[in-house]
């Protein structure tokens, strides 16, 4: 008999995405077996060594399933971060699942399987695995979002999953027409395709890419397409919520600069409105935040604003604008994640703190109202912390490819920013004398996941290079067309 | 031989009333249905353009959509019935806990 | 050296969350005593040339300082300030440990401004003294702090995120490899775009002068603050419009800075009139010495902005120098309020009870209102004469300014210090042992450099020279 | 051979519908609940969760059936690599259909 | 005449033939069942109408045709109406896909309705098709026992369909074809299925009783517990179209069965020698081999218990589910690896698996299904302290 060959499919490029789904996996069977706690532990293990294997990828460029996966320093990049996030998210529910009724093995096996589909995403080479990524990732996010037992939560799911789900159908039409314009699924074929396009199918071409861009919109709560984002944010636990804001979006932008950066680069028209609808983002998110009393909701809509800063990397040039996401992604994932954290530790109910109830913290619990007051300013952009190089970027990504409007409208409304996100702090160190209002009790992991946060935003403030010089090389960026 | 743009119109109308439905209806079932409906909009546009092209990767890609759609049926039915079991109704409307 | 002069508050402010209570005092007042030696120490060593070296390299940003003449002098008023303020932080605040590290958290900052010749590093200084002096009035401001934080955050952010596009725009636009100030001069923008940016980097240096439009943070921020007027010294040290105009302002956009001269010149002067017209009837000593303050500005402003030699370096002298009368003044009324309990204007008979402290006052208040002989006075006479030789009328509205700040101030201290006092009351005592120090030093450099202005001048018209060489 | 069978069905109806007596009464219009009168209003309430489920499972399943045929057909054109693709599909399947038994779904108690 | 017209005439004929056929087939079907089943439990049977009863089934439908049709009150009348044409046109549309001989064989004529490439697809299709006659039938009645019978019948259907999809994945790797005559062409080349699938074929086999709702699974009609199920409420022609869609489907279930395992329309080889081509007959052969399928249900309905309903759920998940995808990965394998070995082991690997379906199918219970029971570790759930592993 002949042998049992194995076929030669190159595993080395898969074998991040492939560790973190034999976490998931692992979280769904042992999840009968262990208790939720060591289930957590593995699943943190496998993140490690999936983030080992993208270390040895490193300038690699293998590819996969005929460029269909291809393990490019833009993917690794952006996994790291990716990971990250989502340890992050999984140290925090090791202290707080109890208290958010999530404290089951379900819980992590979903996450993983999230942070499987961000991967795929990432790692993407065409459209059809970008959205099979895309929707691993979203229909998973869909479930954790319902998954505590609490009528905020199920509703939360509910309208993430009606909205996410429209979005879903959008991008996949735009899929549709973008294949038929170009005849290629493939993110070089259709760069290539669209470069020299005939006249005939160029209108598709242009439809396709805003359709695919309405899509992203939804994903990544691009105004107008973001009004799930605060009852999601707002009414899923705060874990979830922590997970949803950081990861999700991430991958979710990964997509974007995979299509958008990528395969649709030299596709007319679609940068104008990306533009467009950056400023809404930025304004709406922005002024939205100023009038919230919910520190929850409050971050909800600050997470809608950063996405406006997000977007304005992508209105740069490949070389510019890549790194600045990379960059930006990093810091958004670890400042978001600990302010999340932060109150995830002193939150009584899933609703969050109310803002009034912050007064006076740092007589309180003063570590964690001065990593919060960091991270604030960090979402600010005030130096030395890493928010300011972040949103430095982000400017100039948008500036040197000529939107200098859409830079002036960022500029300006980051000052209502500045304002909710100061009004908060400075209430934190406001002396104050009513009784603690904050969930007693030690809560070891979300402290770590903090100080780790805090900690690598300020040093990465001060020495931005450490990260920063990883992913300035150009070319990186510039292969994602294929070029 | 039907020629492939009347295809794409078909597949545009089913597309439009999907939308429309999404954007109209109040219960989330009739969402969700004019959701599907967009789905398959997008697969018969793949199909026609794959013979247009005349290869067969979206063809393949309109499998991997057919799944994702039974995959969203499966969650959204999911979620839509555990809350229709806590409460009466569907309506999208009434799910205001939060007002966003 | 240089790098130590920067630093060393900071990490002196990081050490402070780590010693003992019982220490504090002792270890910040050494930390700034030392800083303030290491910049004697510098200023004998004729200043601290330029240092430079990469930072964020593919971004183009430098860490490049340096510290010459007009730098120099105003870090070394800047430590001197602080340290003075420290020296009545801890006789004044009770268990004063994070108001003495943010001080000196602070004072990195002012002085990282003064040393920076890299656009983004001066940027980073920029916002790194904001967020102490947010904090200090978050934690010791009074009642109504939030509107006057909420003010106060804003105008600066409108102001620093102009500048930010602007300064992303002068290296874009400019096409210099970096961001060092060197670079960037020599790699100009021309035309109309010169003009923009300069207007977005104007924001920013207007809200921090504070020029007309952009000034109404600073009436709040003052009253706002601690009563102990230790906020209010660091507030007034950070009034540092005037020299990052004179810095980058002069040296990036020089076409722009000569277009704009009338309208800037002509708001200048309305500033100081209009800041002398409103302190003409504050009931507050804070409100009134920020509006004198305000007006003074007004003045730096004028000279600042008539590109003319003289006006110029007087406007510098006058911006150092009234750093160190406004905020002993501003400590003079701290201690008032210590003992009669209030900043009002209107109190009276202090004079009787506390002779020493009304005298130092009255002094230093004359310095305030430029009489001769004191450090007011060469300053503001150096950029009325430099300003006249441009726009006279403007030199003339201005002048009247003087005029209104010898009104105001002497009718507001005739009320408080000489009026029969109303019965009752606590025993007002007079200046006690550390509080001499503070006030003393203050007036003894007013009258000193009042006397004798020439190692000042030294330090400032070189580099005006150059500048202006370079610029017309 | 569908419009053939309808027609058939159809036909079939409408000649009912012809011949067949119409006496309605309301007892014999009743929904019939063993002879009593009928209980509790609509009978379309909600059903147990668990048919819910099934058809869930049910089009997860049929699903990855309806992967399979193609791959199926043209198996032996592709030899060992369809294999380890089939295996590696059927494994993830199974995970899936490990946890629906141990979650009790399949239980009708 | 043009060339289409006249295609378009004869199929039209065929299809009508064909119909018809399965009509009468479906009436006599009846009558033959009752005599047969009052012979297994020795009693006569109807054999008043016409000589012994031939006539019966012709008074059935007379009768099914002028008694009342009744259209009760809370029923939801168009579906309620539309339910049985559903269910029996999918039965009808089925059998037209079905091969009765080699092309040309029917004078001239191809002795099927359509033929298409996909044409097992096609017929699963189809035949999964008829759920929605019975489950809508049963929710329109707006009755309590026909709403459950419904449910039922559609949770038992769909669930049978998944053992029926798998069970034909390792003949199709073998034929490499989904045409029913490349199928029924490689069993004369290579001798009938049902030797190496024998697994598919029991596999198969069970699913198809479950599909047609026969003993022992016909529970949506269980008696004592839901009175007629589904048809609870329905009367005279529909209730008569609902049971035809039963007959007919079992009919082609019959048909299916023996096309894709035992050699379709074509008659055994050996018998050429007597008289040359008769293998290759049309229609006999399959017609033969659907009376012995059809004898085969009436026996079982004769002989078997039903199932209760746990156990024919279980049945279906745990056991058939399972083995049948374990029959295609064997195939896949012994495709891929052991090809060089002549079909034999797919034989033998048929029996066992077909020994390990009647070994499991009793004792599932033990072997598999325990729902581990685990406390709740975090104090402050405000539920039981005890619940199914896992999440909710």
């Amino acid at each position: 008999m002949t042998p049992l060959t194995l076929p030669d499919v190159p595993l080395a490029p898969m074998l991040p995405i492939l560790l973190t789904l034999l976490g998931a996996i692992a979280a769904t069977v042992l999840g009968f077996f262990l208790p939720r706690r060591a289930v957590a532990i593995i699943a943190l293990v496998s993140l490690g060594l999936s983030a080992v294997s993208m270390g040895t990828l490193w300038n690699k460029g293998q590819t996969a399933f005929g460029g269909s996966l291809q393990a490019d320093n833009a993917a690794i990049a952006l996994g790291i971060v990716l990971l990250i996030g989502s340890a992050l998210a999984i140290l925090v529910s090791l202290d707080t699942a109890g208290r958010a009724r999530l404290n089951f093995p379900e819980f992590d096996a979903i996450l993983m399987f999230a942070v499987t589909g961000t991967l795929v995403i990432a790692f993407s080479g065409d459209l059809v695995t970008m959205l099979i990524g895309l929707e691993v990732m979203s229909l998973s996010g869909y479930v954790l979002a319902t998954l505590q037992d609490s009528r905020e939560s199920e509703e939360s799911g509910l309208k993430y999953f009606l909205l996410g789900a429209t979005g879903s159908a959008i991008l996949i039409y735009g899929i549709a027409l973008v294949y038929g314009a170009t005849g290629s699924l493939n993110f070089t074929g259709i760069a290539a395709a669209s470069s020299g396009l005939q006249v005939l199918n160029s209108p598709l071409l242009v439809a396709g890419a805003l359709m695919l861009l309405c899509g992203f919109g939804f994903k990544v709560a691009l105004a107008p397409f973001h009004q799930w984002t605060p009852d999601v944010y707002g009414g899923a636990p705060t874990v979830v919520s922590l997970f949803l804001s950081t990861v999700v979006k991430v991958g979710a932008f990964a997509g974007m600069l995979r299509v958008f950066g990528g395969a649709l680069h030299n596709a007319p028209n679609w940068l104008g409105v990306l533009a467009v609808l950056t400023a809404a983002t930025l304004v709406v998110g922005n002024l939205a935040a100023l009038f919230q009393t919910n520190f929850k909701r409050l971050l909800a809509y600050s997470a809608v604003a950063q996405t406006g800063f997000l977007a304005l990397t992508l209105l740069g040039t490949q070389q510019v604008g890549g790194p600045a996401l990379a960059y930006y992604l990093l810091i958004y994932t670890l400042t978001t994640a600990a302010a999340l954290a932060v109150v995830a530790a002193l939150q009584r109910s899933e609703a969050g703190l109310e803002i009034s109830d912050m007064r006076g913290l740092y007589y309180r619990h003063p570590g964690y109202a001065v990593a919060l007051a960091i991270c604030l300013a960090s979402l600010a952009g005030l130096p030395p912390f890493a928010g300011f190089m972040a949103k430095y970027m982000a400017f100039q990504a948008a500036f040197q490819n000529g939107f200098v409007w859409v830079a002036v409208i960022a500029a300006l409304t980051s000052i209502a920013a500045f304002i909710y996100y100061m009004r908060v702090a400075a209430l934190m160190f406001m002396p104050d004398h009513t009784p603690a209002r904050e969930y007693p009790g030690a809560r070891p992991a979300i402290t770590f996941s903090v100080a780790l946060g805090v900690v690598s935003i300020t040093v990465l403030g001060i020495l931005p290079n450490l990260a920063y010089a990883w992913v300035a090389f150009p070319g990186i960026w510039t292969q994602l067309a294929g070029t | 031989m039907v020629s492939t743009n009347s295809y794409i119109i078909l597949s545009g109308l089913l597309f439009a009333i999907g939308m429309f439905g999404v954007l109209t209806r109040r219960t989330a079932v009739m969402v969700f249905l004019s959701v599907e409906l967009m789905l398959n909009a997008a697969n018969l546009s793949l199909v026609a353009f794959a013979r247009a092209w005349g290869d067969l990767t979206a063809q393949t890609a309109v499998f991997i959509v057919m799944t994702l759609a039974a995959a969203e049926v499966a969650i959204g039915l999911a979620i839509i019935v555990a809350i229709f079991r806590k409460r009466e109704t569907t309506n999208v409307d009434d799910l205001a806990a939060m007002k966003g | 050296m240089i790098h130590f002069f920067i630093f060393l508050p900071m990490l002196a402010s990081l050490l402070l969350l780590a010693t003992p209570v019982r220490w504090r005092e002792e270890v910040a007042g050494f930390a700034a005593a030392a800083t303030l030696g290491l910049g004697l120490y510098i200023w004998l060593g004729g200043g601290a040339a330029l240092v430079s070296v990469p930072w964020i390299q593919a971004l183009g940003v430098t860490y490049s300082v340096a510290l010459d003449g007009v730098s120099l002098l105003l870090g070394l008023v800047t430590a001197l300030m602080t340290f003075v303020a420290i020296i009545y932080t801890a006789r004044r605040i009770h268990n004063p440990g994070t108001m003495l590290s943010l001080i000196l958290a602070m004072e990195t900052g002012l002085l990282g401004i003064y040393a920076a010749r890299d656009f983004v590093l001066f940027y980073v200084f920029f916002e790194d003294a904001l967020i102490p002096a947010l904090l200090m009035l978050a934690i010791y401001g009074k009642t109504h702090r939030m509107a006057a934080l909420i003010k106060f955050g804003a105008y600066t952010l409108l102001g620093s995120m102009l500048m930010l596009v602007s300064i992303i725009g002068v290296k874009a636009l400019g096409g210099s490899p970096s961001f060092a100030l060197a670079d960037l001069a020599a790699h100009p923008v021309t035309g109309a775009a010169q003009t923009w940016l300069y207007l977005g980097f104007l924001a920013a240096m207007a809200v921090k002068l504070p020029l007309f439009p952009l000034h109404a943070w600073l009436p709040d921020f003052h009253e706002q603050n601690h009563e102990s007027g230790v906020a209010d010294v660091m507030g007034t040290l950070y009034k540092v419009g005037a020299y990052g105009l004179f810095r980058f302002g002069m040296t990036l956009f020089p076409d722009a800075s000569l277009e704009l001269r009338p309208v800037l010149m002509s708001l200048a002067a309305f500033t100081a009139i209009y800041a002398a017209w409103i302190a003409f009837r504050q009931p507050d000593w804070k409100r009134l010495l920020a509006y004198a303050g305000l007006s003074h500005m007004g003045l730096v402003a004028l000279g600042i902005f008539s590109l003319e030699p003289t006006a110029m370096t007087g406007a510098i002298y006058l911006l150092a120098f009234q750093n160190v009368y406004t905020g002993a003044l501003f400590l003079a009324a701290g201690m008032l309020q210590e003992r009669v309990g209030s900043l009002s204007t209107r109190v009276g008979g202090v004079m009787t009870q506390a002779p020493i402290l009304a005298g130092v006052t009255m002094s230093l208040w004359f310095a305030s209102i430029a009489v001769p002989g004191l450090a007011g006075f060469i300053g503001e006479f150096s950029v009325l004469l430099g300003a006249y030789q441009i726009y006279p009328w403007l030199a003339f509205i201005a002048g009247l300014s003087t005029i209104a700040a010898a009104i105001y101030a002497l009718s507001a201290y005739q009320t408080t210090y000489w009026q029969a006092r109303p019965p009752g009351g606590v025993k007002i005592f007079d200046l006690q042992h550390t509080e001499w120090l503070v006030l003393g030093v203050p007036l003894a450099v007013c009258v000193v450099f009042g006397v004798y202005s020439a190692p000042a001048l030294n330090l400032i018209q070189p580099v005006v020279r150059a500048l202006l060489g370079g610029a017309s | 051979m569908l419009l053939i069978a309808t027609g058939i069905g159809v036909l079939a109806v409408v000649v009912s519908l012809l011949l067949g007596p119409k006496k309605p009464s309301r007892a014999k219009l009743m929904p019939y609940e063993s002879g009593n009168d009928p209980e509790g209003g609509d009978a379309r309430q909600r059903f147990p969760v668990h048919f819910y489920l099934v058809a869930m499972l049910f089009i997860v399943f049929d699903i990855e059936t309806a992967f399979f045929y193609p791959i199926a057909v043209a198996y032996q054109k592709l030899g060992a690599f369809a294999f380890w693709e089939t295996v590696s599909f059927v494994a993830l399947v199974l995970v899936g259909y490990f946890y629906v038994l141990k979650k009790g779904v399949l239980e009708w108690a | 005449m043009p060339a289409w017209l006249y295609e378009l005439i004869i199929v039209v004929l065929k299809g009508v033939g064909v119909a018809f056929a399965l009509l009468t087939t479906f009436a006599y079907m009846t009558l033959v069942e009752r005599r047969l089943l009052a012979r297994m439990q020795i009693r006569i049977g109807p054999n008043r109408v016409g000589w012994n009863g031939l006539l019966q089934p012709l008074a059935d439908a007379v009768k099914s045709i002028f008694k009342e049709d009744l259209n009760i009150t809370m029923s939801d009348k168009l579906v309620y109406t539309l339910a049985p044409l559903i269910a029996i046109t999918c039965a009808l549309a089925t059998f037209g896909g079905l091969p009765a001989g080699p092309p040309n064989s029917f004078f001239g004529a191809n002795p099927w309705v359509y033929s298409l490439d996909i044409g097992v697809l096609v017929l699963l299709a189809l035949t999964s098709m008829g759920v929605y006659g019975i489950f809508l039938g049963g929710w329109a009645s707006g009755s309590k026992y026909p709403l459950l019978g419904g449910l039922r019948s559609a949770a038992q259907i769909i669930s049978y369909e998944l053992g029926m999809g798998l069970s034909l994945l390792g003949l199709l790797m073998l034929v490499g074809s989904t045409s029913f005559r490349a199928i029924v062409g490689w069993q004369g080349d290579h001798g009938w299925l049902i030797l190496f699938q024998a697994l598919g074929f029991v596999t198969f086999f069970v699913s198809s009783f479950a599909e047609t709702n026969r003993t022992p699974f016909d529970l949506p009609e269980a008696e004592q517990e839901l009175v007629a199920g589904y048809l609870t409420e329905y009367t005279a022609i529909k209730w008569a179209l609902f049971q035809m869609a039963e007959y007919v489907n079992m009919i082609t279930a019959s048909a299916l069965m023996s096309t894709l395992f035992f050699g379709g329309y074509k008659g055994p080889q050996f018998l050429n020698v007597l008289i040359p081509g008769i293998s290759e007959w049309p229609f006999i052969w399959l017609i033969l081999k659907i009376a012995v399928f059809l004898f085969i249900f009436i026996w079982a309905r004769a002989t078997l218990p039903r199932l209760r309903y746990d156990q024919l759920m279980r049945f279906g998940w745990k056991l058939l589910f399972p083995l049948a995808l374990a029959n295609t990965m064997f195939t896949a394998f012994y495709l891929a690896y052991l090809k060089g070995w002549g079909l034999w082991p797919l034989g033998v690997a048929g029996v066992l698996g077909v020994a390990a379906l009647i070994a499991g199918s009793d004792r599932v219970r033990p072997l598999w299904n325990k729902p581990g029971v685990r406390v709740l570790d975090d104090a402050e759930s405000p539920r039981s302290k005890t619940r199914i592993v896992g999440g909710d």
